[in-house]
């Protein structure tokens, strides 16, 4: 993708003194959220990464973090950032063909159409490239069959990133090709899907003959694989998101409240992840107010606790900070999902010897209006969401340590290789 | 010590479990665990007349069949297994316990037999809002009045509360601590000043209440402030029922997970033949057949009136905690993001595991009180 | 192998009467150690659920028990029965010729000669059929080359148990040998291997064309690792002779003597087994003395240990009921080894919090006389010896819990398969 | 706070470990150890001349090179890795210490010099027979008589107590208790009435000692009574500085049982191909860098004065020795029967793990400890 690379002839000076003329002139907190993105993403100055062509300017990273400077001094706000449209948006700006790039990326920034991403299936978690949804040519356009989980906001998404078998007589990386799908219509059928904590974060998502354009390959037929690398490697930015807009928590104005309340849509089903990481930050008040503070074996839960928390914090501190000194990411930022789990596991346990009895309860009857209940049945989620531990410290050990892989059983043509029956 | 099942015993445990297989398939745990009640009537009365399990360990002068703990404890691994909806812990095992060993022979020929035939279903409400599983949490007072004792005060936690029939309350004198005072009342469930309230359990399979006492009369059972030492021995024997029920649990987890992982296959293999998979279940088979071991064997003590019984009960107690919530937490890892889903059976153990492992107190508690009472 | 089964007609009350006469004419504590055991060999109430052909009576496990017992009425020494003389004995019992039974089994009954097991290789301990020590036929003997470790009393062994590889063309179950080596001889050379824990309870065993003669193959060539199996079904019996010997430790008289100075000699490289072990035992007096027993944190842990190792005895005992009540060995029996490993590091835990800044010592300033400090460094032996937890857990999971085998790298030509270069 | 080290640590770390490679094969570390006094005293003098290391963290006034902190840990966890035989943390974290903590400027302008140079070897003797690692432990007496004071008791667990040239004595006056009532004395190893016993160690790279004084003659250091928080101090560095060189055998130790992970085949596979032993390093890996990050983090807050050092310091102490000693019972784990030779190097880092485990308290204490100093 050469022309992501089209780097601008501004240095920090110039380009700090555009930005602001610009801002200067048309940011205006009275327009629509849609009226502001729209103009944003014309004047190049949505996306300043980006290439000129696409919403962009072309510059580096470094100068992009000037940018965003000088719309935060003025509580600017920026394009459509949250869920899955991200990932789509990164994926079509370097996989997508240019009237690809013209139909959708605008739309994205703009936060018109909503996306979702239809990689994971029933019998495809740990093993993602083992998907079995198909997506056969007749001739004209794709048929899809199959179903799709783990799914996130699909009941109102206008499109889906989908990931579907058209080869299955190649090893099975290669047999997949990359869509985008219209979810809006009678081919495709989305279900919400309960947790054992109750809440319903995710969808399945079912297709009977849904149909896809011959135009709406991304990429080629049998890249599908490539493509998805390129979409997992954005994955996991939530937190970066929230950061964003929560400096604008407090402001006032109709632009702020239109994004409040797309925000909040985003994140309605991340509601509980707080508590599936454990709460640590808890811990402390609970065991004072319960007395458990003064019990000497549960003092060394809690400390034990502590190191596990306060290390895996500082575990990622250096990785950060060895990549802002420009020195090669070390073994750090591998580690953070593994210790993740092992800390929201230890908590879990130090918040039930705290509550004693109050941990059979729940609802408004489990202590702080529920959220003790809420840690105890989300905690199982961290070890396996995402990447199970299992996963984890597989690549831990053969990307970070380099030892050897295991013996593979799926290397042949995809149709002969052992797989769920669903 | 015996350290085997006899015939009989294993003959008893196969009926018992083709009766819940039958009668207790999930989709019945999950239909009665909605409702408020949380058990089926019908289900309760054919497993009282057609097994007589309410009467499995009463005395046979008082309506029962005259087993002992370990027949109890066979029936209560099954419930665990195939976690089962009915009041049988809070009436066949608390209520029934504190009778025989608080009240005197009379009352216990007036309270037993419709126990033991199913028609009541007593429980017993001993903890507070302090949640303390101890006498020493004990709080509530009775007072005498005009001949008549007025209980005044909150029970928590209490199994079954709000359907039970029959309530056996532990209250204690005005002015007295620790395990002096304490006295078993019974408590007629549409008692004056008595207000029941369901409290919402995170294992809807164990309905528990909120019982408020506000001058509520009470006909005392036994000797007047001499409960603490049966209350002390039902207790013992109510932890190895309960470290029983934990373990057939823990088996059923075990038996999820490894069949889940024979049957699922990822990167052209059964999971199974993972070694991460594979040694994960070997070491969740040690820690379940530990437990087994504890709880088999505390029964046997029970069964056998060993003066060891308190620590064996915190033994047994604390080794099945810890073995349910590992089996738990594994069964769940190992199903993978099915096995977080409201649909997969696996959240239905890990409640009941959740709710197990601090029922009677804890896992560090229980291994506080081995060590008090085990001499090194 | 029909003739072990050759059941006699004895029923209990003749066999007690004819062992008892037997016994009142024969037995007499003023015999040496092996003038008694040849004459015991000889009248068959030396073994006598082996053959009447070879030092047996040919009756069932029961009726040997009264043989026993009966023994051990008048306090009568039986045969040697510690060390690998034992399996020596029933390997070739099953598996050697008439000619090799003639040759060597008297002489490892009345312990006239002591053997070694020449079985695990520095590269191949796991894996005990990878086995790369070859033997090659010169037209006239074997040649052995090649290097044993993990050999118990091979510096006074006069034969050896060696298994060794004759053919490297085929899979390497099938390619191996079982041989019977003279010890004595001038290509075998044998080093002792010191611990971690300053103890040297093995050896390594070298061999620099060492020669067999071709009638001492056990069985037929190419079927060592079937005989190996025998061999390794009877290992881990040393508790079973401590037992026996146990019962006569009181006894005074010069066959007595003799029998302990033997006995001592046998189990003179496990004098710190019981360390690796942890001595849970001394637990409670230790935290008594030191007031550890007083810290809350510590209660807890001794907790989790009582815990542990109570319910793996008893977890053993039941597996012992099982078996007694005829019913087929639970899954009880394979945990043991894991087990004792976890219970063997927890007490190793244990022992260093109550020990504190005395866990730093060793020898005579170490408490109890140095037992703490053995302890501490012997206890990692548990989970390697006799097959590593590893290896346990795969066992546990592959033949209780029926879990699949993983695929195998090795199962073509030995030749072709992967080793280790030693 | 900084969470990477500049170009010059790097640099610095570098030369260390050319230095360390070089001198300090084990080989050596065999030969040292079996050695009454424990070190090669020309490698001393090197490690003195040449890196100016005894001098690290001494004030420039006094000789010294007046790095910090993070400097000193960085040299300790190059020590911990290649188990250098010295007695660097008996005379530079330990003495070096407690005299620029408890001693007047003209004491410390002696008593530093020498130490820096390397010419002088000095330790710190707090703990006693009882094993306490803190104030309260302190039972040997100063007593004043005609102006001298002299001290009586026994010190015990003194790093390199015998082979030391200037002892740095903890003592109390007589009557007072716990923190109250400390002071330093600088004692000469040839003082009338002063036996150095060797200890025999566990970790015979750690050469320990008893000294019993009897009317043993001392000088004060500093004020008198008021060596308690100068002793704190110490012994946060200290524990600081030990958790940096724990993690640097735990580093050693995961190479090492990676390495040989690639390199042994079994079943025709190398064994790091087999689940059990890829994960079991994955979780050495994680516990090894959670290890440094709170041994890096502990020695910036030292650097930077920290004032919740006492707490960060426990933190530190607690989290390495549990990984140290979990990378070492791994580490043997991963090699199987060789692991546990005397041939095989790894039991020489298992030794240094559990002896550096218990050495300034154990990880039980100073989690005790960092509940104590941390508000929640």
């Amino acid at each position: 993708m050469a022309e992501s690379n089209n780097m601008s002839n501004y240095d920090e000076a110039s380009l700090r003194a555009e930005v602001t003329a610009w801002l200067a002139a048309n940011w205006d907190p009275q327009l629509s959220l849609i009226d502001w993105r729209t103009r944003l993403t014309e004047s190049g100055w949505a996306m300043p990464q980006w290439p000129a062509q696409w919403y962009g300017k072309g510059v580096s990273a470094q100068l992009a973090a000037v940018v965003a400077e000088e719309f935060a001094a003025v509580n600017a706000l920026g394009v459509a950032s949250g869920g899955p449209g991200r990932l789509a948006a990164v994926t079509i700006l370097e996989h997508g063909s240019d009237a690809q790039k013209a139909q959708y990326l605008q739309r994205i920034l703009t936060g018109e159409d909503a996306w979702c991403q239809l990689f994971s299936e029933p019998g495809s978690g740990s093993d993602l490239a083992g998907s079995t949804t198909r997506a056969d040519f007749d001739g004209s356009q794709w048929l899809i069959n199959g179903q799709k989980v783990w799914t996130t906001s699909a009941h109102h998404a206008t499109y889906g990133l989908l990931v579907a078998r058209t080869d299955w007589d190649v090893p099975k990386h290669q047999g997949l090709s990359y869509f985008v799908l219209d979810m809006q219509q009678p081919g495709v059928e989305v279900h919400q899907l309960r947790q054992m904590n109750g809440h319903a974060s995710f969808n399945e998502v079912f297709f009977t003959d849904a149909r896809i354009a011959a135009d709406q390959v991304l990429s080629k037929v049998g890249n599908g694989w490539q493509v998805a690398l390129t979409t997992l490697a954005h994955e996991r930015r939530l937190a970066d998101v929230l950061r964003a807009t929560a400096a604008r928590s407090k402001l006032e104005g109709p632009i702020y409240e239109e994004e409040r309340a797309e925000t909040a849509i985003v994140m309605e089903p991340y509601q509980w992840y707080p508590q599936r990481a454990g709460r640590v930050d808890l811990v402390g008040a609970r065991a004072k107010s319960t007395g458990a503070i003064n019990d000497p074996a549960i003092r060394q839960e809690i400390a034990k606790l502590l190191i596990m928390s306060q290390t895996a914090e500082w575990t990622a501190r250096r990785a950060r900070a060895a990549q802002e000194h420009g020195r090669p990411q070390g073994p750090e930022g591998s580690l953070g999902k593994l210790a993740s789990s092992n800390v929201a596991r230890a908590a879990s346990h130090v918040h039930t010897l705290i509550s004693g009895a109050d941990a059979m309860l729940t609802g408004s009857d489990s202590p702080l209006d529920g959220i003790i209940a809420e840690i105890l049945v989300s905690v199982p989620a961290i070890s396996i969401a995402g990447g199970t531990d299992e996963i984890q410290r597989n690549i831990i050990a053969e990307r970070v340590l380099g030892m050897a892989k295991e013996p593979r059983a799926d290397t042949g043509p995809f149709r002969d290789v052992p797989k769920n029956t669903v | 010590m015996q350290f085997s099942f006899s015939d009989e015993q294993d003959q008893f445990r196969a009926i018992i479990q083709r009766f819940l297989r039958e009668k207790s398939p999930t989709t019945e745990v999950r239909r009665l665990m909605a409702t408020e009640r949380g058990y089926d009537s019908e289900v309760w009365r054919q497993l009282a007349e057609q097994l007589g399990l309410p009467a499995i360990h009463i005395p046979e002068v008082h309506g029962g069949s005259g087993f002992g703990p370990v027949e109890l404890c066979i029936v209560m691994e099954e419930f665990g297994r195939y976690l089962l909806c009915a009041p049988y812990f809070a009436s066949s095992v608390l209520a029934t316990t504190a009778i025989m060993n608080g009240a005197t022979a009379a009352e216990q020929a007036e309270l037993l037999p419709p126990i033991a035939s199913g028609e009541r279903i007593a429980t017993l409400a001993f903890t507070e809002p302090n949640g303390r599983w101890d006498a020493t949490g004990v709080e509530l007072t009775a007072d005498l009045a005009g001949g008549d004792y007025l209980l005044s005060g909150t029970k928590s936690f209490v199994l079954d509360g709000c359907s039970a029939e029959l309530l056996i309350v532990v209250a204690r004198e005005p002015g007295t601590s620790g395990s002096q005072g304490l006295s078993f009342f019974r408590v007629e469930p549409d008692a004056a000043g008595l207000v029941r309230e369901q409290l919402q359990s995170m294992d809807a399979t164990r309905k528990l209440a909120r019982l408020t006492f506000t001058n509520t009369p009470g006909i005392l059972l036994g000797e007047l402030g001499s409960a603490a030492a049966a209350l002390s021995r039902t207790l013992s024997l109510a932890a190895i029922a309960l470290a029983n029920e934990m373990v057939g649990g823990a088996q059923a987890l075990l038996d999820s997970a490894v069949s889940y992982a024979k049957m699922r296959v990822q990167f052209g293999r059964t999971i199974g033949s993972f070694q991460a998979i594979k040694h994960k279940c070997a070491d969740m088979l040690l820690e379940v057949e530990s437990a087994k071991s504890a709880a088999y064997y505390a029964a046997q003590a029970a069964a056998d009136n060993d003066s060891d019984l308190p620590a064996l009960a915190s033994l047994a107690k604390a080794c099945a905690s810890d073995a349910y919530m590992h089996t738990a937490a594994s069964c769940i890892q190992i199903h993978g993001g099915i096995g977080f889903t409201w649909e997969n059976d696996t959240h239905l153990w890990f409640k009941r595991a959740k709710s197990s492992e601090v029922f009677l107190g804890d896992p560090s508690y229980h291994r506080e009180l081995l060590m008090q009472n085990r001499e090194l």
